[in-house]
């Protein structure tokens, strides 16, 4: 770890408080858009330069020529539509089941003993293994492909959440207790605060864990959706254009990750990894 | 005595869903859904037998190294990533977009670049179970208490060292929440993997007995999955609450009155 | 090209469609489904009174048990996958036809090819080496070894790896594989880049070889018998429309697949007819139980019409 | 007021005792033992003395005697080894209503996701109190201890003496029967603290509110107090129970000049000390001959 | 020794500064503020002062008005938003080697993962001092703070003044060139105290290491300190700079009972409580003559 490493980390680091005024460090989204036309490029040269052939893997310019193509079609749109919806509403179960679970649990030593086996048992189990279960309970439609998304999103935000809840600051729960806070109230104003940091990296986790389980479903179920999309190219033998529309998904993922990030900002403002940034 | 009631613990509620189960598939008879006696039969038929050699062992040999790496991985770019703060936005974009991608898509372009080999295998594990670890790691290491970071840092306690004695053990309790998640992944994954281009494994087993209607067989494999997940958890706990000895110490010493 | 098509699961559902039984099939969204498409586009079904909802799924996973659970009231798959679930339990019957092989030697819509500089020149120089099947344990590995064995090779020492058709050309080209078992798009696809053919397996098998057909479950032949008749009646007269209008076949694939034009041109289709050859899968029956893909050969006038 | 006879195995010197419905607080042969994997750590060995409603005592001992430990036993917040805490004439199981504690780590009692203003608030909102009473007080809290320019800022941009002060501030605004301080004044200076310490008698007469007040200032537990409980060392004992028999009217400048406040502080001083060095009350010695010594 | 003319734009009243190759820490026209998100903080305005190498100064002033930030800035922990701190001559960038800082939230400065000797030992063991070495001067340390006792400890296991003197055996151990703390004692009892006020004298007089110590105790400043830097409340100026021209040689009974000690610690209280009420020193103010007039 080099010098800069070490200041960088600081509630106010020294050397770049000092340099910040003269020469202005690139904003955080210049920065960012730097890392990715770095990777574009390198995914230019792969196929340009030829260790695997472009009729494989098509070069990136090539690729978001296609995606550009199908930003004009709606069937496009419907698609990624049909997947954000259960994207969306897939996670948003898992989190209100996680974190209602997670929070009964976590508070319960004797739970978390109980239940200890058993989640590390169901945990594991693939959800892409799950498939003829959720095909026989639903057929090829979208509630197929929610169930494999609640499944695999759940475990990431319940571990998380334990975790977090286990983290809690006993001075501050014995504030908490004294001033005679009970136990639904110490929840909505310790537990959950603490374990906040954790919930929000779970969500992250899951958030994409949830997108990936969504187009993987549509893509071995055939639900409707950029998952089935990406089987038609695919069998189809349209290389660019399944390309074009895993460079959607990955881009979805950004997306998603920018709002995440930006509602960690506002609730999160006061932890000691937010505040580090906004000092000085 | 101690022994029992851990015994107790691990067995109660398991128990009490198998006999749930099978109370619930005492009537009708579910193609889909064995009852828990002949998932039983199954299993025995299934696993105890060559195929463990065969199909299991290197299954759980690519997991192992997936997973390992995956750690080393997700820990020291985690890092880097968590503690420079330029590298942290140069990175982020790219890195999310990467998780975003379904590992069964990324399977043909990693068939492409490594070829049809065990290594193509475990990059798809690792692509997938990397993330837990980088991203807890990234947020343990960003929310190092104030104070001590101070205290450290006038101590003259740089690169290495703080590393070693500050950063690692202060973001130890996320990390290992990570690498708890990590693993589940990464048996997950290991399925995944030899789901594409692939002829033997547990995965690959547990896929073609989907795929041939075995039902109980699959079933039972699934049970496989389930008790290797657990017993890599349990070998997870065990290191934990070594390794978090302080921690727990610390978060427990009042709650255990 | 390289555009998703907006090729959904909702059929166009006739206006006034009143008086029409809605059944729901599911199909895989390949060439060989195409008389369903077309049938359906030409008001067959309605015709019978039935209002399809074509289903895509993607593969046998989520098919049969679509058709177990009732979601699906028919549905399209290959003769061995039906074959595997009735001899693990299920009782599954074929209702109509749906591809088979082209019977010419010298072109067929699936064979198992080689790289243009590779050694083997026949089926039974594929011993010792790695080839590619979609799906192991199902109708590409059971005809390849029978014809290996045909061809005087021993099948037991083939090495099959799963590849996905679309991927498999890559695999070959790179060395991963020695030989590839690929379907149409992409053997068309693959041939023009030079891969040469050693195999045709489906027809060398058997030249009537039945590859594909509909089914339902035997309780629902037997509980509504005049649904499943009409919608024989409505497939069998599909199948010889897209017998005989190959370039309408063509047209209608476009509309549901990814594949460009040029190669919809150029591939081979499978030939569509009613009737199902008992001998041919007969032949593939007892292929099938003798490399363990199934444990005894199927009976098969449970399992066909 | 004599100590009545203690059953426990060790006979130790109790605190005063006063007649079961007499007391407020009662603490009956109390131990506390630290289990941890390097062994057993006996931090209380054994205490017992009585609280009046309405009292304002003052614990004083020297470092690690277990004067954290006592309150967390009192409050309810940790079971004691033996012994127990009777409020009221009623076991205490778990935090008590009506009780404010305030903690010696100050910086980690306050909720750091909370403006200064939602801490010293959340338990009157808790409690339902209506939004103007609440209102009220907590900006008379904020106000008395100098804080009323920093509702909005976040207990992480205060000084050390600020956080202190809004953890003061929350239990005063809270107006408890009962009210526990663990050092509440050690990052305030001089001037804040004399402040401080007539705001709490202050409150202490308004609301007659009963006081124990864990402090390290020689001077402030005879200020503030009607009676210093002095800790002898660990494993801790009551070294010796003292009535500051001040008049109640105290003002900063006239009382600490008293003559009477100088033996009084210079006894509490020389039991500190011995109490340091490792000396311990004998079992026969009184608490109260122990006082009138000192004075004599 | 006259301030020298101060270039800043509030003309304030300065402490003590010599000229430059004889000063060790020099503050020149110091100005910090805070960003936050509610506007920005002002904790303080302008300081100027000098330390003298191996020179013992004690900062006091009213709770919030910023020695933590001052001592921040001198430590390199945190950038002046003004002005700069030079040691030896070269401007302060990062934290420098060989200066220690005891820092005010002790039970958040110490390693809860390490047990106590681990945390005493590990600055030493990071500038590679010899095994032999180390292992003595942590003994020494842990004794002279009382805790010879306890070293396989955690730090959470301890009580809060036990953990603040962890805090000072790390930094005692360290043998530094500089020692900044920040109201190192605040956690323990009186006996305590005396004894590791003593303990400083001694450091300081065996390793002639530069001594900067923020108080809120008067008579401590007074009693420790060569020098008391008063601070005016916030927005921070200084508001004296007192010489304490006691003795060399101090104990706790017969230093504190000197006429001049009270003297002192009188003009002290008056001058924090002058800060208090907002008076502000007055440019022209010498702060020379100011002390003079308390002692006349
Ligand atoms: N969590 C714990 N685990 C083990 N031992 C503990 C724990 N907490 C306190 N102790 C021990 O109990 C004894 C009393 O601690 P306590 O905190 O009650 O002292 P105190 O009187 O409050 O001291 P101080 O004035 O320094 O705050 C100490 O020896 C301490 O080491
Ligand atoms: N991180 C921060 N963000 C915003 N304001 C801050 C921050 N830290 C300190 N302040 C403000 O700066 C001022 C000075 O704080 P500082 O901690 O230096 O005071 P102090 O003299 O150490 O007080 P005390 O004696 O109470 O510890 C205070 O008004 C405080 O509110
Ligand atoms: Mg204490
Ligand atoms: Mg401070």
């Amino acid at each position: 770890m080099t010098q800069e490493a070490v200041t960088a980390n600081t509630a106010a680091p020294i050397p770049r408080g000092r340099k910040q005024p003269a020469k202005k460090l690139p904003s955080k989204q210049l920065l960012g858009i730097a890392g990715i036309i770095g990777f574009l490029l390198l995914w230019e040269l792969v196929p340009r330069v030829g260790i695997v052939e472009p009729r494989f893997l098509p070069p990136a310019s090539e690729v978001i020529a296609a995606l550009i193509t199908d930003f004009g079609l709606t069937a496009f749109w419907v698609a990624v539509g049909e997947t954000m919806l259960a994207w969306a509403i897939g996670l948003v179960m898992a989190i209100v089941l996680a974190v209602v679970l997670g929070f009964i649990i976590g508070s319960s030593m004797f739970l978390r003993k109980f239940t200890n086996s058993t989640v590390e048992f169901l945990r594991p189990i693939p959800s892409v293994a799950l498939i003829p279960l959720a095909v026989l309970l639903f057929g090829v439609k979208i509630e197929s492909t929610l169930m494999l998304v609640v499944y695999a999103s759940f475990w990431q935000v319940f571990i998380q959440v334990l975790y977090g809840v286990a983290d809690v600051d006993n001075v501050a729960m014995q504030t908490a207790k004294s001033y005679g806070l009970g136990a639904m109230a110490r929840v909505r104003h310790v537990v959950f605060p603490t374990a906040l940091p954790y919930l929000m990296t779970g969500i992250r986790l899951a958030a994409s864990v949830a997108l990936i389980l969504a187009i993987t479903a549509e893509l071995v179920i055939g639900s409707p959706g950029l998952g089935r999309e990406i089987a038609l190219a695919q069998s189809g033998g349209a290389i660019s254009g399944m390309y074009a529309l895993v460079l959607a998904t990955g881009l979805i993922g950004v997306v998603i990750n920018l709002v995440m990030r930006f509602i960690e900002r506002k609730t999160l403002s006061w932890h000691s990894s937010i505040r580090s940034e906004v000092i000085v | 005595m101690r022994f029992l009631k851990t015994l107790g613990y691990v067995l109660a509620l398991p128990l009490i869903l198998v006999a749930i189960w099978w109370a619930s598939t005492l009537g009708e008879t579910n193609f889909f859904v064995p009852t828990p006696a002949l998932l039983a039969e199954a299993f025995a038929e299934t696993w105890f037998g060559e195929r463990i050699v065969s199909d299991v062992l290197p299954s759980i040999g690519r997991l192992v190294v997936g997973v390992v790496s995956a750690i080393i991985i997700g820990i020291v770019a985690g890092l880097l990533i968590g503690s420079i703060k330029w590298l942290r936005d140069l990175t982020e974009p790219v890195l999310e977009f990467f998780r975003a991608i379904p590992p069964p898509v990324l399977v043909p372009v990693l068939m492409l670049l490594m070829g049809i080999t065990d290594g193509m295998k475990v990059a798809v594990i690792i692509s997938g179970c990397v993330w837990p670890v980088l991203l807890n790691t990234i947020e343990g290491v960003r929310a190092i208490d104030g104070v001590l970071s101070d205290s450290a840092h006038t101590y003259g306690i740089h690169g290495w060292a703080r590393v070693k004695y500050l950063v690692l053990p202060s973001a130890g309790p996320q990390i290992m929440a990570g690498i708890r998640q990590c693993l589940s992944i990464g048996l997950i994954l290991m399925v995944i993997s030899e789901m594409f281009a692939s002829s033997s494994g547990l995965g690959f087993t547990i896929v073609q007995f989907q795929r041939s209607f075995a039902i109980p067989e699959m079933w039972s494999g699934i049970v496989v999955l389930g008790l290797i997940g657990v017993a890599l958890s349990f070998i997870f706990q065990w290191t934990e609450r070594r390794v978090l000895r302080w921690y727990h110490g610390l978060r427990e010493v009042e709650n255990a009155v | 090209s390289g555009s998703p098509s907006g090729g959904g699961s909702e059929a166009p559902a006739d206006a006034g469609s009143g008086g029409l039984t809605k059944i729901s099939v599911g199909v895989i969204p390949i060439v060989d489904t195409a008389p369903i498409w077309l049938g359906d586009e030409k008001g067959f079904f309605a015709e019978e009174g039935l209002e399809l909802d074509l289903q895509t799924a993607t593969g046998g996973a989520a098919i049969v048990p679509g058709v177990v659970s009732g979601s699906f009231d028919f549905a399209f798959s290959n003769l061995i996958s039906v074959m595997v679930a009735n001899d693990k339990g299920l009782d599954l019957q074929f209702v109509a036809n749906g591809a088979s092989t082209t019977g010419e030697e010298g072109t067929g819509f699936g064979a198992v090819v080689v790289p243009e500089d590779s050694d083997i020149q026949s089926a039974a120089d594929l011993e010792g080496k790695t080839v590619s099947v979609n799906n192991l344990s199902n109708i590409g590995d059971t005809t390849i070894k029978h014809v290996v064995e045909q061809d005087g090779g021993n099948p037991d020492n083939i090495d099959f790896v799963e590849v996905a058709f679309p991927d498999a050309p890559a695999a070959l080209q790179n060395g991963q594989v020695d030989a590839a078992w690929i379907l149409d798009p992409f053997l068309t696809q693959a041939r023009s880049e030079g891969a040469r053919v050693i195999s045709w397996n489906f027809t060398e098998m058997h030249p009537e070889l039945d590859i594909a057909g509909y089914f339902t479950t035997s309780e629902k032949v037997q509980s509504e018998p005049e649904l499943v008749e009409k919608f024989t009646r409505a497939m069998n007269k599909s199948l010889e429309y897209a017998q005989e209008n190959p370039q309408e076949v063509r047209d209608i694939v476009g509309t549901y697949t990814e594949i460009d034009a040029e190669t919809l041109a150029e591939l081979t289709l499978p030939e569509y007819r009613p009737e199902f050859s008992r001998e041919a899968a007969q032949t593939l029956g007892e292929a099938a139980a003798k490399y363990g893909t199934l444990s005894e050969a199927p009976n098969l006038d449970e399992l066909l019409p | 007021m004599q100590s009545e006879t203690t059953p426990g195995t060790t006979p130790a010197p109790a605190g005063k005792t006063l007649p079961g419905n007499e007391a407020m607080l009662s603490v009956r042969n109390l131990k506390k033992v630290y289990k941890t994997d390097g062994g057993d750590i006996e931090a209380v060995r054994n205490l017992t003395f009585d609280l009046k409603a309405g009292e304002l005592a003052c614990l004083v001992g020297p470092s690690g005697s277990g004067k954290t430990t006592l309150l967390k036993c009192i409050s309810g917040l940790m079971a004691p080894t033996e012994g127990e805490v009777l409020l009221n004439g009623t076991r205490v199981s778990g935090p008590p209503k009506k009780m404010a504690v305030v903690f010696q780590e100050y910086g980690r009692s306050l909720f750091p996701w909370m403006r200064v203003r939602e801490n010293v608030e959340l338990p009157l909102k808790n409690q339902g109190v209506p939004r103007a009473e609440r209102d009220k007080l907590v900006d008379d809290a904020l106000e008395a201890v100098g804080l009323s320019h920093v509702p909005q800022s976040y207990p992480w941009q205060l000084s050390g003496g600020m956080q202190q002060r809004v953890a003061i501030a929350r239990a005063v605004a809270y107006q408890p029967e009962v009210l526990l301080m663990d050092e509440p004044f050690a990052a305030v200076d001089a001037q804040t603290r004399a402040d401080l310490e007539d705001l709490i008698r202050t409150v202490w007469r308004k609301l007659g509110v009963t006081v124990l007040f864990v402090t390290h200032d020689i001077d402030e537990s005879v200020y503030l107090g009607e009676r210093v409980i002095i800790l002898s060392s660990s494993p801790t004992v009551i070294q010796e129970d003292l009535a500051i028999d001040l008049p109640d009217e105290r003002d900063q400048l006239n009382t600490r000049s008293l003559p009477r406040f100088t033996e009084l502080r210079h006894h509490v001083y020389e039991q500190i000390q011995l109490a340091k060095q490792g000396h311990r009350p004998a079992a026969a010695v009184q608490t109260d001959s122990g006082a009138g010594s000192a004075t004599a």
